[in-house]
């Protein structure tokens, strides 16, 4: 029998993995976070300015224009969306295969599943004209006759699809995290700590009765979290899929959005754990280069498919000879915007070929900076497939050009704020590898180790 | 007449009691001073009640249903006028005169206040169809940069200061008469349209022994010349392009901006629709323009060529061939011959041939601002020998006798000559604009100084006014009464139809007051309390005895239109005499420029109306800017781009200015657009574009404006420019179907490609009306007239260069044109494009919350109130006719333009997607007149803007379940097609396919699906 | 502060007396957990701070019913968004929209789908925490290193046959590092 | 057990609830907003019980507009003085006199507005007045209104509603009335 990697390094008790997650939360950090949370508050600020001035002036303030309706916010919208895939990939879907190596990032990437649907969300409210207003897209009785929504509509889907997606995440993240922050109430000496994880925690005891409908419950969540992260990113897909657009109305959308999100999602997550590992040294050992090695052979198994759908969108415009087809996937890569289709293309395929070889793999810089490449690989794919699509379409006369404006800018940069502060709030407030799940691995890879039952 | 409500058109009443009432008049202000608005903020005094309706506050309080909403308060009329009925609009007959072209004008008022200009149905010149122009100039009655009242300013003695005061009418009489005393008086007029005015002013310098001069910013002097030369009588020409079945146009924008441009495009796209006698169009042209963007088969001349081109044809026909009456006269052919080496650089044997063969009901037109060289006269000589040796005088030409346009006994060069000689004591312009208008070295402005006092008759603080000791502020036409006599012989009254804004006085009844001073005013003026009375005592000669009687003026009123008189017609005879002075002119090297009128601005009287401004140029698409237009070739040799900065140097004059490339311009030649580079027109056209006038020639006393020698040098720099169209190539694709004249006659829509559709499902059904439009792109020329009447009718906001460079124009209606063949030469078509009211709308299917959605009568509607603006409807609009409202656009109009609302119109707020609505507004009111007279809606009753504004009808508009309706039939007919039909999209509006009378089109019909090209 | 406290006291859950055994090995106690069932008890619980391979055999704890609930809640959510769409797209107010027939099923498959996840997910959590009685406020806690490292068992007064004094023998001789009496 | 019975009868209640609230919005039994029993106080106490209950006038005898136009219009202040004029009704009343008095001085009467519909609502009165609507049916027993008030909430629920009868024959398109 092939003996297998530890999933933890260094010699650890459950006492041990209590104090190392715990003592996160327990302690006050160093100057580098500040300087992080202070850089992520900027961009914020940045954010909040941005968007409070086109709300109170309008969209005009953003680069958007007739013929192009959408820009800066639905790419990033996407972008977001898409990132979002990584984490209820890595909780759910890991966990119905038993992928015990997930238990260390499942939170964390969970997290950022949270943060980025969060962050996501706000995009598709501030991209409408009036977005006071963007309650109209919830079928609630009303005065009006009653006047429901167009079920027709793939944003009506995407007020379902997000809404359910970001609820269910959130309860998901949320019931996994609860035990760990029973442990934090327990540890606690400071009423006010101890009071607000007590609130939190529910009460939670971890009662051997109460254990056997939570695990239920969570495999049951992993199983609905599964259909579910995947129909998001199709239902995302369909906003443009189901349009008469040339270069959206493409039946490969649903799986390539999905390829092309769990992509993006585990460079983020590369991103972020690089980081993660940087900041709090304690977690190399839980967060081990195995685990890193093993996203980047999902991310380039995705981007491998991601190149497939590149490629194949070029052969059906050919092959089917519909002459606005072929003709906006020349100018993809051809017309005025042939730039953004080299950056995707270089960020998305050719960069991350770089993960054929071990050695790369299991460099944290190299990884750091192959991530850093996908993520803006990814937003200029959602870049692509927004602006040249509809930037020349059927008739001629109607074709423009779309410029980004600064707020466009502001919006884009600023949403890094607003997700880096929530995610740097959450790894110093909340728990940021799941001890309860953490501890039952202890022993996997661990000979003759007391604790190892396996 | 149709009209919307029950009410036949009503004529003004009150005006007359006003004016002789002061108890009346003040209780009107009061009335008016009562509206909501001065409640409110206390400083306009202008609005009704519907007013309030425009008002943000309103939008902002019902956006918010829980809050307790302010108060808002109804003002009724404390007497209201009998004919007033709030929420339903009066019509009143008028007329207005846009420089030569007379148009019958139909204006439509709620509340007492204009919002609406159309065309009067009665009058020929037009019929009920309207200009651009025509319908803009109501936004000139509401401009914010009008004068409210007399002005004078405080000169020094060479005029250079600008000390600007408000007077009294009555100072500013006491003074004018007081001076006017004084004698040696030049009045320097337009040439007015209006008999009674040209009466009045005759009265009045038969009063004072003032002097007449004649100066029109756009001249047609050398047609008038010419006329005078070739036929021994004054007065112009009166064209009948109906008649004509191969019509010459030669540098001649007759269809855009050539003396009756609207009369002419309707009798043409009539003679058009004859598809089996139909009409070809040859042009010979330096510029690509309106009319050459039309025609059938189309040459490149330079400005310097006109001449020689129209002698070459003569040569061809008297020389060659041999024909006509002429091919025998010696003085005739010795003219002709003398050109006979003159290089045109287009064969016309073919062209020359083809006339013969039509002799009679051929027609050759030359002239304009574009083809204005020196002794342009010349051309219209010869242009009149060729219409008599192809037999068409009093056929498709002839006279329309000097009571039209009165000639002038001296011109402006006179005019600076007695000036330059002391004999000008006091000068009194009207209706033109000199200082704007006249180059530099006529020496206009130095004569001023030997001028003691120079009274304007303006609007504004513009070129000339700054230059004036007095301002004697004029009405707007709607403002004031009038009359006029179209080119066409038809008499027509002008009527106000809104009392004046403004402390403003007409020009004629200064005149009035003014003459009425001197001891020597003749009767006429004596018996004559103000203008009106005037004008009504002159009209029981005018009006054939018909407005002699209260009930024949009321009638006259009430059509606008002197029926059944007609002034000129009869015949004339060619003098070859004429034809003495004509040689061939030295040639020119280099470039040559050529100046031109636009469509929307024409010689810049309108230019700070915002509607013009923003409309796309109906052949660049270019907006808020004027530009040297260039041709490809030379652009290529110039390494020039567009946008590029070019300086124009004409002896010591120069304009740096952005470039476009025009393709089909005529090699060596520079295209620069009048009307533009205004100083003190307003806020809105000042500082827009250059003026091209500085650039004009002045030469034996008068201005030349074409084939002016002229250094073009790439001088660095570049603007952009604001191109509502960015792409010229259909790319192969099925959009605009052309057919030649044979095939449509073989086989009419033949050369369509249909596709089959099929669909899953039966689709629902229109049980009731089911509204469609078929636009006819064979008579469509591209005028676009319909796109401001849309803008005029829907309350369609403007948005200036910035955005529209940003593609943020907010016209529901735009006109594609596209180039099609060799670049060099192109074929142009213009497609007109509102919303296509799809049956399977792609727009509906994505909007979250069914802001827009079909109605049971086909019409896509949109809900303003219930957008929340996600643009997915527009992105996923194959036509991209939706308009989306970046900013709160309504903010930023002027208070008075708001008069020019449409009340039964919502205006847009920010944050929502608006597009054409097929007038839906329209067929509701006349549902519910139809409903409140208990009957059907009648056949063709209801019509839209657009559709109503066109003066070619090349747009027809109906219920397609109903066979009496015209659409029904053109819907349905082979050679209609839809816009990009492959996609199942059911639009209800169709195209009827182009048909060019020419063997072979630029562009080879192909399937669209065979790829594309370049 | 005090409010705070006087309000949790009051909502704090009626705790039940009994004894208590810490272990701290895992393996140890899920035998002892084995042993004290054996012994008759029924109504004890074990305290761990992860779940524990073979626990629930080894107290007999029954396979968890909440998958039905989880099924029961889906199809709600499946029928009631098939239900939702079909009536307000095609009975309440049917309006013309795109020319796409009103009840136009397939665009309407993503509602439905959607409705049926959210109430099945929804239901699921709700189930968890009704049946664990969550949430507790400040419920009381045997050992705070329970949630970290430790291992408990309880057994309450009022389970069959409890005697404190023999239930502390048996702790201590399946291993229990500590036995009190406590309250839980 | 009595945890399960609680938590039943709170389920129950909550959707019950839920769907009364549903229920009540959408039949337009609840008005939120809308301003319905709006009585702004007028410039002039115009007893509309007097003129249209008690001498029984025609409410189209003021309101002019109603039958051709959109607007009901209110009365000029010459349709007042038909009757209100020098010697002749209720000369002494001062609320009379206040009429007379703007009359006489060319000013018009601010009234306050009552009913009132967002610009982007086309009501159009003709159609509904000769399709025999009663003007009760949207303004209430005004002829019992001493003071005006809104009686009905006048929300898009309240039209439809109404359009929506298949005895009506009325269209529901949004055009109808949003254009």
């Amino acid at each position: 029998m092939i003996r297998r990697a530890p999933l933890i390094l260094g010699s650890k008790t459950y006492e041990t993995i209590t104090k190392d997650i715990v003592s996160l939360v327990e302690s006050f950090p160093g100057p580098s976070y500040y300087m992080g949370i202070a850089g992520a508050q900027f961009l914020l600020l940045i954010f909040l300015f941005a968007q409070g001035m086109i709300v109170w002036f309008g969209m005009g303030m953003m680069g958007v224009n007739h013929p192009v309706g959408w820009g800066t916010d639905i790419i990033t919208f996407v972008f977001w969306i898409g990132i979002g895939h990584a984490g209820t990939l890595i909780s759910a879907v890991l966990f119905l295969f038993r992928q015990k190596w997930r238990t260390s990032i499942a939170r964390t990437a969970e997290a950022m599943t949270v943060f980025a649907v969060m962050t996501a969300g706000l995009f598709p409210i501030l991209h409408t004209g009036r977005p006071w207003l963007a309650y109209w897209l919830l079928p609630y009785p009303n005065q009006r006759g009653p006047l429901w929504v167009n079920f027709r509509s793939p944003l009506v889907w995407d007020v379902f699809a997000v809404s359910t997606y970001a609820t269910v995440s959130m309860v998901f993240w949320y019931i996994g995290m609860v035990p760990d922050l029973a442990t934090i109430r327990d540890r606690a000496k400071n009423k006010w700590r101890k009071r607000i994880y007590g609130a939190l925690s529910l009460g939670w005891r971890g009662t051997a009765r109460n254990w056997n409908h939570y695990e239920m419950v969570y495999m049951l969540l992993a199983g609905l979290s599964t259909p579910l992260v995947l129909s998001v990113h199709s239902i995302v897909s369909f906003d443009f899929a189901v349009a008469t657009l040339p270069g959206w109305h493409t039946t490969i959308f649903p799986p390539y959005f999905v390829a092309g999100a769990i992509f993006s999602g585990f460079a983020m997550v590369v991103t972020l754990m690089a980081i993660v590992r940087e900041l709090v040294p304690v977690f190399k050992d839980y967060i081990t280069i195995d685990h890193m090695e093993n996203m980047n052979k999902i991310i380039m198994a995705t981007g491998l498919m991601v190149g497939y759908a590149y490629g194949s969108e070029f052969f059906i415009a050919w092959y089917s000879g519909v002459e606005y087809e072929t003709f906006i996937f020349m100018n993809r890569a051809f017309g005025p915007y042939g730039w953004s289709y080299w950056i995707m293309v270089t960020c998305n395929v050719i960069i991350p070929q770089i993960f054929w070889f071990k050695a790369a793999r299991r460099n944290i810089p190299i990884m750091f900076v192959v991530s850093i490449f996908v993520n803006i690989g990814m937003w200029f794919e959602r870049f692509v497939i927004t602006i040249t699509s509809l930037h020349r379409d059927f008739l001629p006369s109607s074709w423009g050009m779309w410029i980004p404006t600064l707020y466009d800018f502001g919006a884009l940069f600023g949403s890094f704020g607003l997700f880096f502060t929530l995610f740097l709030l959450y790894i110093r407030l909340l728990p940021a590898i799941s001890i309860a799940e953490v501890k039952p691995v202890l022993g996997v890879g661990r000979e003759g180790d007391g604790h190892g039952h396996h | 007449m149709e009209t919307q409500n029950t009410q036949t058109p009503k004529y003004w009443m009150s005006l007359e009691q006003w004016r002789q009432d002061p108890e009346f008049q003040k209780l009107a202000e009061k009335e008016f001073q009562s509206s909501p608005l001065q409640s409110d903020d206390g400083k306009d005094g202008w609005a009704r009640r519907e007013f309030l309706k425009l008002m943000g506050a309103s939008l902002a309080l019902t956006s918010f249903g829980c809050v307790r909403r302010t108060a808002q308060k109804i003002i009724p009329y404390v007497n209201k006028p009998a004919d007033v009925i709030h929420g339903l609009s009066n019509y009143y007959a008028s007329s207005f005169a846009d420089g030569f072209e007379g148009l019958g004008l139909l204006v439509t008022t709620r509340d007492g206040r204009p919002i609406k200009i159309e065309g009067n149905p009665d009058h020929p010149a037009n019929r009920g169809g309207m200009s651009t122009r025509g319908h803009a100039m109501i936004l000139k009655l509401y401009d914010p940069d009008r004068y409210t009242g007399p002005k004078r300013n405080l000169q020094n003695d060479t005029r250079s200061n600008r000390e600007i005061v408000g007077v009294k009418w009555e100072d500013l009489d006491k003074a004018v008469i007081e001076q006017l005393k004084k004698g040696s008086i030049a009045i320097l007029g337009n040439s007015c349209l209006s008999p009674s005015t040209q009466a009045l002013t005759d009265d009045f310098s038969a009063a004072y022994g003032a002097k007449s001069y004649r100066y029109d910013d756009v001249s047609y002097e050398p047609l008038q010349e010419a006329t005078q030369k070739s036929y021994g009588q004054a007065g112009l020409p009166r064209y009948d392009f109906e008649k004509a079945k191969y019509v010459v146009a030669i540098n001649n924008d007759f269809m855009g901006t050539w003396l009756n441009p609207t009369l002419y495009s309707r009798q043409f796209a009539l003679r058009r629709r004859k598809t089996a006698d139909m009409n070809k169009l040859v042009v010979f042209e330096s510029l690509m323009s309106l009319t050459g963007s039309n025609a059938d088969e189309r040459y490149r001349i330079r400005p310097s060529q006109t001449l020689d081109l129209v002698m070459a044809i003569l040569n061809e026909l008297l020389i060659n061939k041999k024909v006509s009456r002429f091919a025998g006269d010696a003085a005739v052919l010795r003219a002709v011959s003398a050109f006979a080496k003159a290089d045109v650089g287009v064969n016309v044997a073919d062209v020359a041939a083809e006339l013969w063969k039509n002799r009679g009901q051929s027609l050759v037109v030359a002239g304009g601002v574009h083809s204005g060289i020196e002794n342009a006269a010349h051309i219209h000589v010869a242009v009149n020998l060729l219409n008599a040796v192809l037999e068409n005088d009093g056929k498709t030409v002839e006279p329309v006798g000097a009571a039209v346009v009165k000639p002038a006994s001296a011109n402006i060069s006179d005019l600076i000559a007695s000036m330059n000689k002391k004999e000008v004591k006091t000068l009194i312009i009207h209706g033109c604009n000199p200082m704007y208008s006249l180059p530099a070295a006529a020496k206009f402005r130095e004569a001023f100084n030997n001028v003691e006092m120079i009274i304007y008759t303006g609007d504004r603080n513009d070129e000339t006014a700054r230059y004036a000791d007095y301002v004697a502020s004029d009405h707007h036409s709607l403002e004031n009464w009038g009359d006029m006599l179209s080119l066409d012989g038809t008499y027509s009254i002008q009527q106000p139809t809104i009392q004046p804004l403004y402390n403003t006085r007409a020009m004629q009844d200064s005149l009035l007051v003014w003459a009425k001073a001197s001891s020597k005013a003749s009767a006429r003026v004596k018996g004559a309390e103000d203008w009106y009375a005037y004008l009504r005592n002159n009209w029981k000669d005018l009006g054939r005895g018909k407005a002699s009687t209260d009930d024949g003026w009321t009638e006259l009123l009430r059509s606008g239109v002197l029926s059944g008189v007609t002034a000129g017609g009869g015949s004339r005879t060619f003098l070859t005499a004429a034809l003495n002075e004509i040689k061939p002119a030295s040639r020119k090297s280099g470039f040559e420029l050529a100046m031109y009128e636009t469509v929307a601005l024409g010689g810049g009287d309108l230019a700070n109306v915002p509607w013009l401004q923003e409309l796309p140029d109906p052949i660049t698409k270019i907006t808020w800017d004027n530009y040297a237009t260039i041709s490809p070739k030379d652009a290529a040799s110039l390494k020039l781009k567009e946008g590029y900065h070019v300086t124009l140097t004409v002896g010591d004059q120069k304009i740096t200015i952005p470039a476009h490339i025009q393709p089909g311009q005529a090699d060596g030649v520079v295209g620069l657009a009048v009307g533009y580079g205004r100083v003190g027109a307003g806020k809105v056209a000042d500082g827009v574009g250059q003026n091209a006038f500085a650039l004009a020639q002045w030469s034996n006393g008068s201005r030349v404006t074409s084939g002016i020698e002229t250094a073009v040098a790439v001088s660095g720099g570049r603007t952009e420019l604001a191109c509502t169209q960015g792409h010229h190539s259909m790319e192969g694709r099925q959009i605009v179907v052309e057919e030649t004249l044979k095939d449509f006659i073989k086989n009419p829509g033949g050369t369509v490609h249909r596709h089959k559709m099929f669909s899953m499902w039966s689709g629902h059904k229109y049980k009731g009306n089911k509204w469609g439009m078929v636009i006819d792109l064979n008579t469509c020329n591209g005028c676009s007239a319909c796109v401001i009447a849309c803008q005029s009718e829907n309350n369609i906001p403007t948005v200036g260069k910035k955005y529209v460079i940003e593609g943020r124009e907010m016209q529901w209606l735009r006109i594609d044109r596209y180039y099609v063949g060799d670049p060099e030469n192109p074929d142009v078509v213009h497609q007109p494009l509102p919303c296509m009211h799809c049956d399977n709308a792609p727009c509906e299917t994505v909007c979250p919350v069914i802001a827009t959605s079909h109605s049971d009568e086909g019409t896509n509607d949109m809900t303003y109130n219930r957008c929340v603006g996600t643009r997915y409807c527009s992105n996923n609009c194959p036509y991209k006719v939706r308009r989306f409202n970046w900013f709160q656009y309504s903010e930023g109009i002027p208070t008075p333009h708001k008069m020019a609302m449409n009340p039964d119109v919502t205006v847009r707020f920010r944050g929502v997607m608006e597009k054409c609505t097929f007038c839906i507004h329209r067929i509701r009111n006349s549902k519910s007149e139809a409903k409140v007279q208990n009957r059907t809606l009648r056949p063709n009753e209801v019509q839209t803007a657009c559709q109503q504004s066109c003066v070619t009808g090349a747009i027809t508009f109906g219920d397609l379940n109903n066979t009496e309706w015209a659409v029904t039939k053109e819907f349905t007919s082979p050679s209609s097609y839809a816009l990009l039909e492959e996609l199942n999209t059911q639009p209800a509006v169709r195209y009827q396919v182009k048909v060019r009378n020419t063997e072979e089109l630029k562009g080879a019909p192909k399937h669209h699906g065979e790829g594309h090209h370049a | 502060m005090d409010i705070i406290d006087k309000v949790i006291s009051k909502l704090r859950p009626k705790a039940r007396q009994g004894m208590a055994g810490i272990w701290l090995d895992e393996h140890k106690f899920v035998e002892a957990a084995g042993k004290v069932r054996q012994s008759g008890y029924t109504k004890f619980d074990a305290i761990s701070p992860f779940p524990l391979h073979g626990i629930d055999d080894a107290m007999g704890i029954p396979f968890s019913y909440i998958p039905w609930v989880t099924l029961t809640f889906g199809l709600t959510g499946f029928s009631f968004g098939t239900w939702f769409t079909w009536w307000a797209s095609s009975q309440d107010w049917a309006i013309n929209i795109g020319g796409k027939p009103m009840w136009s099923l397939p665009a309407f498959i993503p509602i439905m789908f959607e409705c049926t996840i959210l109430l099945a997910a929804l239901s699921s959590v709700g189930a968890l925490l009704w049946i664990c009685n969550l949430p507790m406020i400040d419920p009381p806690v045997i050992d705070p290193d329970l949630t970290s490292h430790k291992f408990g068992l309880f057994v309450p007064e009022d389970d069959t046959g409890y005697d404190a004094a023999k239930l502390e023998q048996l702790f201590r001789q399946l291993g229990a590092v500590e036995v009190k009496k406590a309250e839980f | 057990m009595s945890k399960n019975v609680i938590g039943a009868v709170v389920v129950c209640v909550l959707l019950g609830s839920l769907s009364l609230v549903v229920w009540a919005l959408n039949n337009n039994k609840v008005v939120i907003g809308y301003n319905k029993g709006y009585v702004p106080d007028q410039p002039v106490n115009f007893p509309h019980d007097t003129h249209a209950g008690k001498y029984k006038i025609d409410c189209k005898y003021c309101h002019t507009g109603t039958e051709v136009s959109r607007h009901a219009s209110v009365p000029s202040g010459n349709v007042c003085m038909n009757c209100h004029g020098p010697a002749l009704v209720q000369n002494d009343s001062p609320e009379i006199q206040k009429v007379r008095d703007a009359f006489n001085n060319g000013r018009a009467i601010a009234w306050q507005k009552v009913n009132l519909l967002p610009d982007y609502v086309k009501f159009n009165h003709a159609p509904h007045i000769k399709a025999g609507k009663d003007c009760t049916v949207c303004h209430g027993p005004v002829a019992e209104m001493k003071k005006v008030v809104q009686h009905e909430s006048l929300s898009m629920g309240f039209c439809v509603n109404c359009h929506r009868q298949p005895e009506n024959n009325a269209p529901t398109n949004c055009s109808t009335c949003h254009y």
